[in-house]
């Protein structure tokens, strides 16, 4: 991904790659972006009591008698959550790998990045499927709507972020990463870590506070 | 096939010829093509939003009309609003990003020329779709900022909301690409010595609209996926009976919706600032305070989005809140107005087209602010708020600001862009024209507005005094729509004629002057080094007077990005994806998969195609 | 023919007096039932006062940039062979000045303005009238809470006393608005907005919605008619007693309101009094009424009228200026017109055509006529 | 960042391996002090002084979680050492994106205490 118009003048006038700065620039804006979806969570936290359940923290009893249990588990999602931290410490251990020029060290690391954002985002289809068992859909309620359309966002985000290091990998692998290209995989890293500090705020807002 | 088609155009490039035909344009990534690309395409559809507007005009003609229907009533204002945002002003000053800013910065191409031509085709689908729109008897119907909860299935049934919704949401992919792209190239595309006080003005005041883009359309994004999901796939984020929140659209669309009126008219201000000190052949006044006002009101324009909702009821503390913040506003506004003034104060005014546009840019935006501070005050407002004098305001800010501003700019770098001078006897019958159309087709609606007319009706009953100055708005707008087929004519009419055009044509100061005109495809055959805010007007001083003329040169050994066709197979695959999403009730999911496939295929060629 | 100087001289303003008359007509507020410029209430008043005193400054400003701008474009006119005009850069004393000034006269907007935002906001408390407001896709609903009395698309208030308007939506967003006595406020179907209001003079008045709300926003007007204290307790013990029969005796249509400039006068009642229950015509309609399903969407009775339906209350429609929220003068024959083609007339509408013939009609009106 | 840089600063050089192991080592401590938090105040093990956290807990938990955030953008994003410029071009939307998050949640209470009161 080399599409700069750098032809016989290599620097550039703040000194700073053009791709490092666009891919910032691009984390910038999805903080707006990110940003609306919380508040959409947050505004319909006052009303999602509204329509049947299940509800995030709270039993409800349907009018026909059936108990719904709270449909969060912490623990699962704790797991999802380490898992993501854990591939960002290991997408910059892969990356000073890449900087050194050690192939094995970034083959290996990125490949735990990999396996972790796999699991991050496989947990995040068994609780979704399970939540649809449980009877919660995007329609049920608004906690449903706002839940699936927040956490199913970031998630996409999250895929988008495996296929990328994944094509990295395996130009990796193919040894088209030597330390002068590193940059290719710091790009990549940046957007990566910027995916799990949203789920850093989206944890606590979502799965923790009532 | 098409290798080798890029195969000749490489050769021809390095023979020093610019590739012509159809398929260079195709797979042009030079930004002064995109840049002409912009123009054409916003220019023709501002054309049918104009022509929206006329047939508006004529409905309101006389009270108790009929010659629209209401629904096609309905549906022109939203698209005339729509267009004239979204496919007029905002790629109309988008054309000149793409053409002026590389050169006044010293620059061969923007950052990322591929990404360019990419922004520029997601436009153009986009725009398509948006309209497509007609041919279904479906348009858009619900007003240009779409209010929820008119806008839910069971208001809105049928296509109309649809197609709005992933029209703008396409367009919102063209725009923030194109903002990553120019933020970037003017952070660091800039030549040598160009620090960023050195900047022109028209550059910094783009440059603060890149980061309005930045930060707003990733708003109205989530809005629009909100109402996706709620229109597709039966959620209620916006249904008031399942719990959901109407005003949760209006607080999200404002939030991007105030910024966006600065997007709109901040590249103007950068115009007029540049055609200015040219024409008054005096520097612009105040050059920092120029910039710190420009960034000052794009910083305000995040915190005043609820002035917007006065009427909605939010209670005496947010709407004090949001009236004070309005209000400062006129604060950094007024400081551009008096260093206009300043720069033509004590200068020698030429007279020609450019400068009659730009200072009747500084007359008329004066206008539309002032109101703008009056809807400020929200007791007042809730009078004037949904009337004609809200239309009257934001008319004479956009038309009188953005279009006039966009002319100056359009008769101001017409010789740069087309190496002819466009004809200056037919430019000031366009002005006068233009001039007296917009007052006599605007001006009058303060007064309807103050009066009760309220907007956005199909029609009026007769016996509440609108009629004869809406029959007056109704004649002027054909005076106004005359002026434009002067320019037309003007832009044939020199098409047909020479490539005349000196370089300098205008004595200007900034580096985009000191190239032939046009300029050839590597823009400058040396990245110059800068020195101070006006290098051309230094270097000329230093000379003893005017500069000769530039010569062409071969480009040899000047290496140029390549053409390439990925990012439009990545436009159009974004593109089947919408129209997936908008049939996934007859297609299913396959739809979107396919346009997903395309825009995945689109993306890993792009990415690893030789950049060149 | 030569024209003398003095006849050339006739000739033009001959020209232009119209011109300036019509624009002279046009512009003051008098030509313009609906106008916001002269306020008939406190609540309007402050926002008419706080208008002004911004439209003042801006006035002010106007004419000084404006006027400066204009005085440089002439004085500084240059040719392309005079010499280069001294090249200033800034000066920061005049960069100060007109920072500061502006922020001065913003502050004289803005004091009034907050004073004005606290003022409008106030929660009315006292001898208040209190009315809810609910905005139908395309009339509105008027109901009086502690008088258990509800119609539709005319607002009856009393002069002199506040009335506190409880704001809602059975649909999508509207937006409430009589000009002459308050501004807009919006209502929405999942929240309560408020608004009050004093009447100072009785007539009746234009309003409109004025937040667009699908195919017919344009047809969502409304009448107050604001009425002397007496007069207002005669209708209110008038509505009571409708019911499903009309009472016997309808008084006759009120056209005692004062001719003021802009208020509408009631026009003369029907020449004919209304038709009783003992009319044939009366007792077709009646039947019709229910045949035709108009009750399923229409109540007759103001007390204790049920809520949530589709269409407006009919129990005072007879007496009604406008049918359908505007669209029409209630005369008989738009009134027969109305009940045959409500589609044709006010397309979209949410009342369907029911295939009522000529003589339908004609009963029909006759028995909604008596409901007054 | 102004200022023109002749050379593509080389910049400064990144946190070490080992660095980089400790700050993981504590995001992981805070996610799990995040989580005892909800378990002592409204989870399994909230006691008696599971109330009296209560008052506390959005904002200890919104402290912890900015801490991670912060954690995460400084070093594994290298902020601290990179350009001030990149420090800007997140920093500012996310000023931006902060102060939209609460003005919409506040705007939309006072709406529904008004309305209900009303
Ligand atoms: C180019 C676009 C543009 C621009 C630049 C502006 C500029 C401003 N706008 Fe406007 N506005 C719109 C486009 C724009 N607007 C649109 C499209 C709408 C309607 C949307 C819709 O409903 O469809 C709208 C609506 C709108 C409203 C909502 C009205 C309503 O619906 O009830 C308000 C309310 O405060 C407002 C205010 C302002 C203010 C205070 C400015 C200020 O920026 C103006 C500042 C300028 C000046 C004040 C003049 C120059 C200053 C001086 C000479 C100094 C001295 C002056 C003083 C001391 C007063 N605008
Ligand atoms: C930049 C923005 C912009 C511009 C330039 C215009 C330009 C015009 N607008 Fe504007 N308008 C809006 C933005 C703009 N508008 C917006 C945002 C709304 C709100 C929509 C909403 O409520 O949702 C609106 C609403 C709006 C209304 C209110 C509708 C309503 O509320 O019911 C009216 C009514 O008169 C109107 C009229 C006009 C007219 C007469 C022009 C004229 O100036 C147009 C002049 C231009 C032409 C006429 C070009 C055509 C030229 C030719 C035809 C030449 C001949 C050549 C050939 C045929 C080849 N507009
Ligand atoms: C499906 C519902 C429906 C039915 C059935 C219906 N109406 Fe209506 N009616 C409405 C609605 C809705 C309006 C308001 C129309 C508007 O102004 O937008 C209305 C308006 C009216 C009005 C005007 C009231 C006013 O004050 O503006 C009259 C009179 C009327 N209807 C009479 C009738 C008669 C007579 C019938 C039976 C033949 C009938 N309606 C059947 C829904 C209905
Ligand atoms: Cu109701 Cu517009
Ligand atoms: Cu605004």
């Amino acid at each position: 991904m080399t599409d700069t118009a750098h032809a016989g003048h290599l620097e550039t006038a703040t000194g700073l790659d053009n791709r490092k700065l666009a891919i910032w620039t691009f984390i910038g804006s999805e903080c707006l972006f990110f940003a609306s979806l919380i508040s959409n969570y947050l505004v319909h936290k006052e009303t999602w009591l509204t329509g049947p359940g299940p509800f995030p923290h709270e039993a409800w009893t349907s009018p026909a008698g059936k108990v719904f249990e709270p449909i969060i588990e912490i623990p699962l999602v704790t797991l999802g959550t380490a898992l993501l931290l854990f591939s960002s410490l290991f997408v910059v251990l892969a990356l000073a790998n890449a900087q050194r020029g050690n192939r094995k060290g970034l083959l290996l690391w990125l490949g735990l990045t990999l396996l972790c954002g796999v699991f991050f985002v496989g947990m995040q289809v068994y609780e979704f499927t399970h939540f649809v068992h449980k009877g919660l859909t995007l329609k049920t309620n608004l906690f449903g709507g706002s839940f699936f359309v927040l956490t199913g966002f970031h998630g996409t985000h999250v895929t988008i972020g495996v296929i990328w290091l994944f094509t990295l990998w395996i130009e990796a692998f193919r040894g088209k990463i030597p330390p002068a290209k590193s940059l290719n995989l710091e790009i990549a890293a940046l957007y990566w870590h910027f995916v799990d500090v949203v789920w850093v705020v989206i944890f606590p807002v979502v799965y923790l506070i009532k | 096939m098409a290798t080798t088609a890029l195969d000749q155009q490489r050769a021809h490039a390095a023979a020093g010829h610019e590739p012509t035909g159809l398929w260079s344009w195709i797979t042009t990534v030079d930004h002064k093509r995109i840049g002409i690309l912009y123009g054409a395409t916003a220019f023709t559809f501002f054309l049918m939003g104009g022509i929206e507007a006329l047939l508006l005009r004529i409905q309101l003609g006389t009270p108790n009309n009929t010659f629209l229907s209401p629904e096609t009533y309905n549906e022109l204002f939203t698209m005339h609003g729509t267009t004239m945002i979204f496919l007029a002003i905002m790629p109309l000053s988008a054309a000149f990003f793409n053409f002026i800013i590389p050169l006044q910065i010293g620059a061969r191409d923007v950052a990322f020329p591929r990404l360019n031509a990419f922004s520029y085709w997601v436009f153009l689908l986009g725009g398509l779709f948006l309209n497509a729109s007609w041919l279904f008897g479906a348009a858009p119907d619900t007003g240009w900022f779409g209010y929820a909860n008119l806008t839910s299935k069971q208001y809105s049934p049928g296509l109309h909301v649809d197609f709005w919704m992933l029209g703008l949401q396409t367009l919102g992919v063209a725009s923030l690409a194109a903002a990553v792209n120019f933020f970037t190239t003017v952070l660091n595309m800039r030549a040598p010595g160009m620090k960023l006080m050195r900047m022109p003005i028209f550059t910094w005041m783009s440059f603060i609209t890149q980061v309005l883009l930045l930060l707003a359309f990733p708003v109205i994004t989530v809005a629009l996926i909100l109402l996706m999901f709620d229109r597709f796939f039966g959620t209620n984020f916006y249904v008031p009976t399942a719990g959901g929140d109407p005003l949760l659209w209006q607080h999200l669309f404002w939030i991007f919706g105030h910024p966006e009126v600065y997007i709109l008219i901040l590249p103007a201000f950068g115009i007029v600032s540049e055609v200015l000190p040219v024409f008054a052949r005096k520097p612009l006044f105040g050059y920092a305070a120029m910039v710190f006002s420009g960034i000052f009101i794009a910083f305000l324009a995040f915190g005043v989005w609820a002035h917007h909702m006065f009427a909605t009821g939010m209670g005496p503390i947010a709407d004090t809140y949001f009236s004070l913040a309005t209000m400062l506003i006129a604060i950094p506004t007024g400081v551009k107005i008096f260093n206009w003034l300043g720069t033509v104060w004590g200068g020698s005014i030429q007279y020609k087209t450019p400068m009659y546009f730009a200072l009747a840019f500084v007359a008329m935006f004066i206008i539309g602010g002032l109101s703008g501070v009056m809807h400020g005050s929200p007791p007042a407002d809730l009078q004037q708020t949904d009337t004609y004098f809200v239309v009257a305001h934001f008319h004479y800010v956009m038309f009188g600001g953005s279009i006039f501003g966009l002319a100056a700019g359009a008769y101001y770098w017409w010789p740069k862009m087309f190496g002819r001078m466009l004809d200056e006897r037919l430019g000031k019958l366009h002005f006068w024209l233009m001039l007296i159309g917009f007052n006599l087709t605007f001006f009058p609606m303060h007064i309807l507005g103050l009066n009760g007319m309220p907007r956005r009706v199909y029609t009026y009953p007769e016996g509440l005094g609108f009629e004869e100055l809406n029959l007056l708005e109704t004649i002027s707008a054909f005076l106004l729509a005359a002026s434009f087929a002067v320019f037309l004519y003007n832009i044939i009419k020199t098409w047909r004629g020479p490539r005349n055009a000196p370089a300098d044509p205008w004595n200007a100061a900034t580096l985009e002057w000191t190239i032939p005109s046009p300029p050839q495809e590597w823009n400058f055959a040396e990245i110059p080094v800068v020195h101070g805010r006006d290098p051309l007007w230094e270097a000329k001083r230093e000379h003893g007077g005017p500069l000769p003329e530039p010569p062409k040169v071969s480009g040899a050994g000047i290496h140029m990005p390549n053409p390439s066709y990925w990012p439009l197979v990545t436009a159009l695959g974004l593109s089947a994806m919408m129209s997936g999403l908008m049939l996934i009730h007859h297609l299913g999911p396959w739809g979107i998969i396919a346009g997903g496939a395309i825009l995945l295929f689109g993306v890993f060629n792009w990415a690893f195609e030789p950049a060149g | 023919m030569p024209l003398t100087p003095a006849s050339r001289h006739l000739r033009r303003w001959a020209c232009v007096l119209p011109l300036l008359v019509l624009v002279a007509g046009a512009c003051s507020p008098g030509h313009y039932p609906q106008t916001t410029l002269r306020p008939l209430s406190d609540f309007a008043r402050i926002g008419d006062d706080i208008q002004n005193n911004t439209l003042y400054w801006a006035t002010g400003v106007f004419v000084l940039v404006e006027g400066a701008l204009l005085y440089a474009i002439f004085r500084f006119r240059g040719r392309p062979d005079d010499p280069e005009p001294s090249q200033v850069h800034g000066n920061t004393v005049i960069e100060i000045i007109w920072t500061v000034i502006p922020a001065l006269i913003l502050a004289a907007i803005a004091v009034p303005t907050v004073r004005g935002i606290f003022q409008t906001n106030a929660i009315p408390t006292g001898d208040v009238l209190r009315v809810d407001v609910v905005g139908h896709q395309w009339w509105w609903e008027f109901r009086y809470p502690t008088l258990n009395l509800t119609t539709a698309n005319e607002l009856h208030i009393p002069v002199g006393q506040t009335v506190s308007l409880h704001l809602g939506s059975a649909d999508v967003i509207h937006s409430f608005w009589p000009p002459r006595f308050a501004g807009k406020r919006d209502v929405f179907p999942n929240r309560e907005t408020r608004l009050w209001f004093k009447a100072e003079r009785a007539g009746e008045y234009p309003g409109q919605c004025a937040e667009f709300c699908g195919i017919q926003h344009a047809r969502m007007a409304f009448r107050v008619r604001a009425q002397s204290p007496a007069e207002f307790q005669t209708w209110v013990a008038h509505m009571q007693t409708l019911g499903t029969k009309p009472a016997a005796a309808a008084p006759a249509r009120d056209s005692v309101h004062t001719a003021s400039a802009g208020a509408t006068v009631r026009s003369d009642p029907q020449a004919a009094p209304p038709a009783g229950p003992t009319d044939p015509a009366y007792a077709a309609g009646e039947k019709l009424f229910a045949a035709k399903g108009c009750v399923g969407c229409h109540s007759l009775t103001a007390v204790n009228a049920p809520k949530g339906l589709v269409g407006p209350n009919l129990a005072n429609v007879g007496a009604r200026t406008y049918i359908a929220a505007g669209t029409l003068k209630n005369t008989d024959e738009n009134l027969a017109h109305w009940i045959r083609d409500p589609q044709g007339i006010k397309k979209g509408v949410l009342m369907p055509n029911l295939g009522v013939t000529a003589d339908e009609a004609r009963s029909l009106v006759a028995f909604l006529r008596a409901h007054q | 960042m102004d200022a023109h840089a002749t050379s593509a600063e080389p910049e400064r050089s990144h946190p070490s391996v080992g660095v980089y192991v400790r700050i993981g080592l504590v995001l992981f401590v805070l996610t799990a002090l995040e989580v005892g938090l909800y378990e002592f105040t409204y989870g399994g093990h909230a006691g008696p002084a599971g109330a009296a956290i209560q008052p506390f807990f959005v904002p200890l938990l919104l402290l912890l979680s900015a801490g991670k955030f912060a954690l995460v953008a400084m070093f594994y994003m290298h902020l601290k050492q990179d350009h001030r410029l990149f420090t800007g071009v997140f920093v500012f939307p996310l000023i931006i994106a902060t102060v939209l998050i609460l003005g919409l949640v506040v705007l939309e209470a006072y709406h529904f205490a008004f309305a209900r009161a009303g």
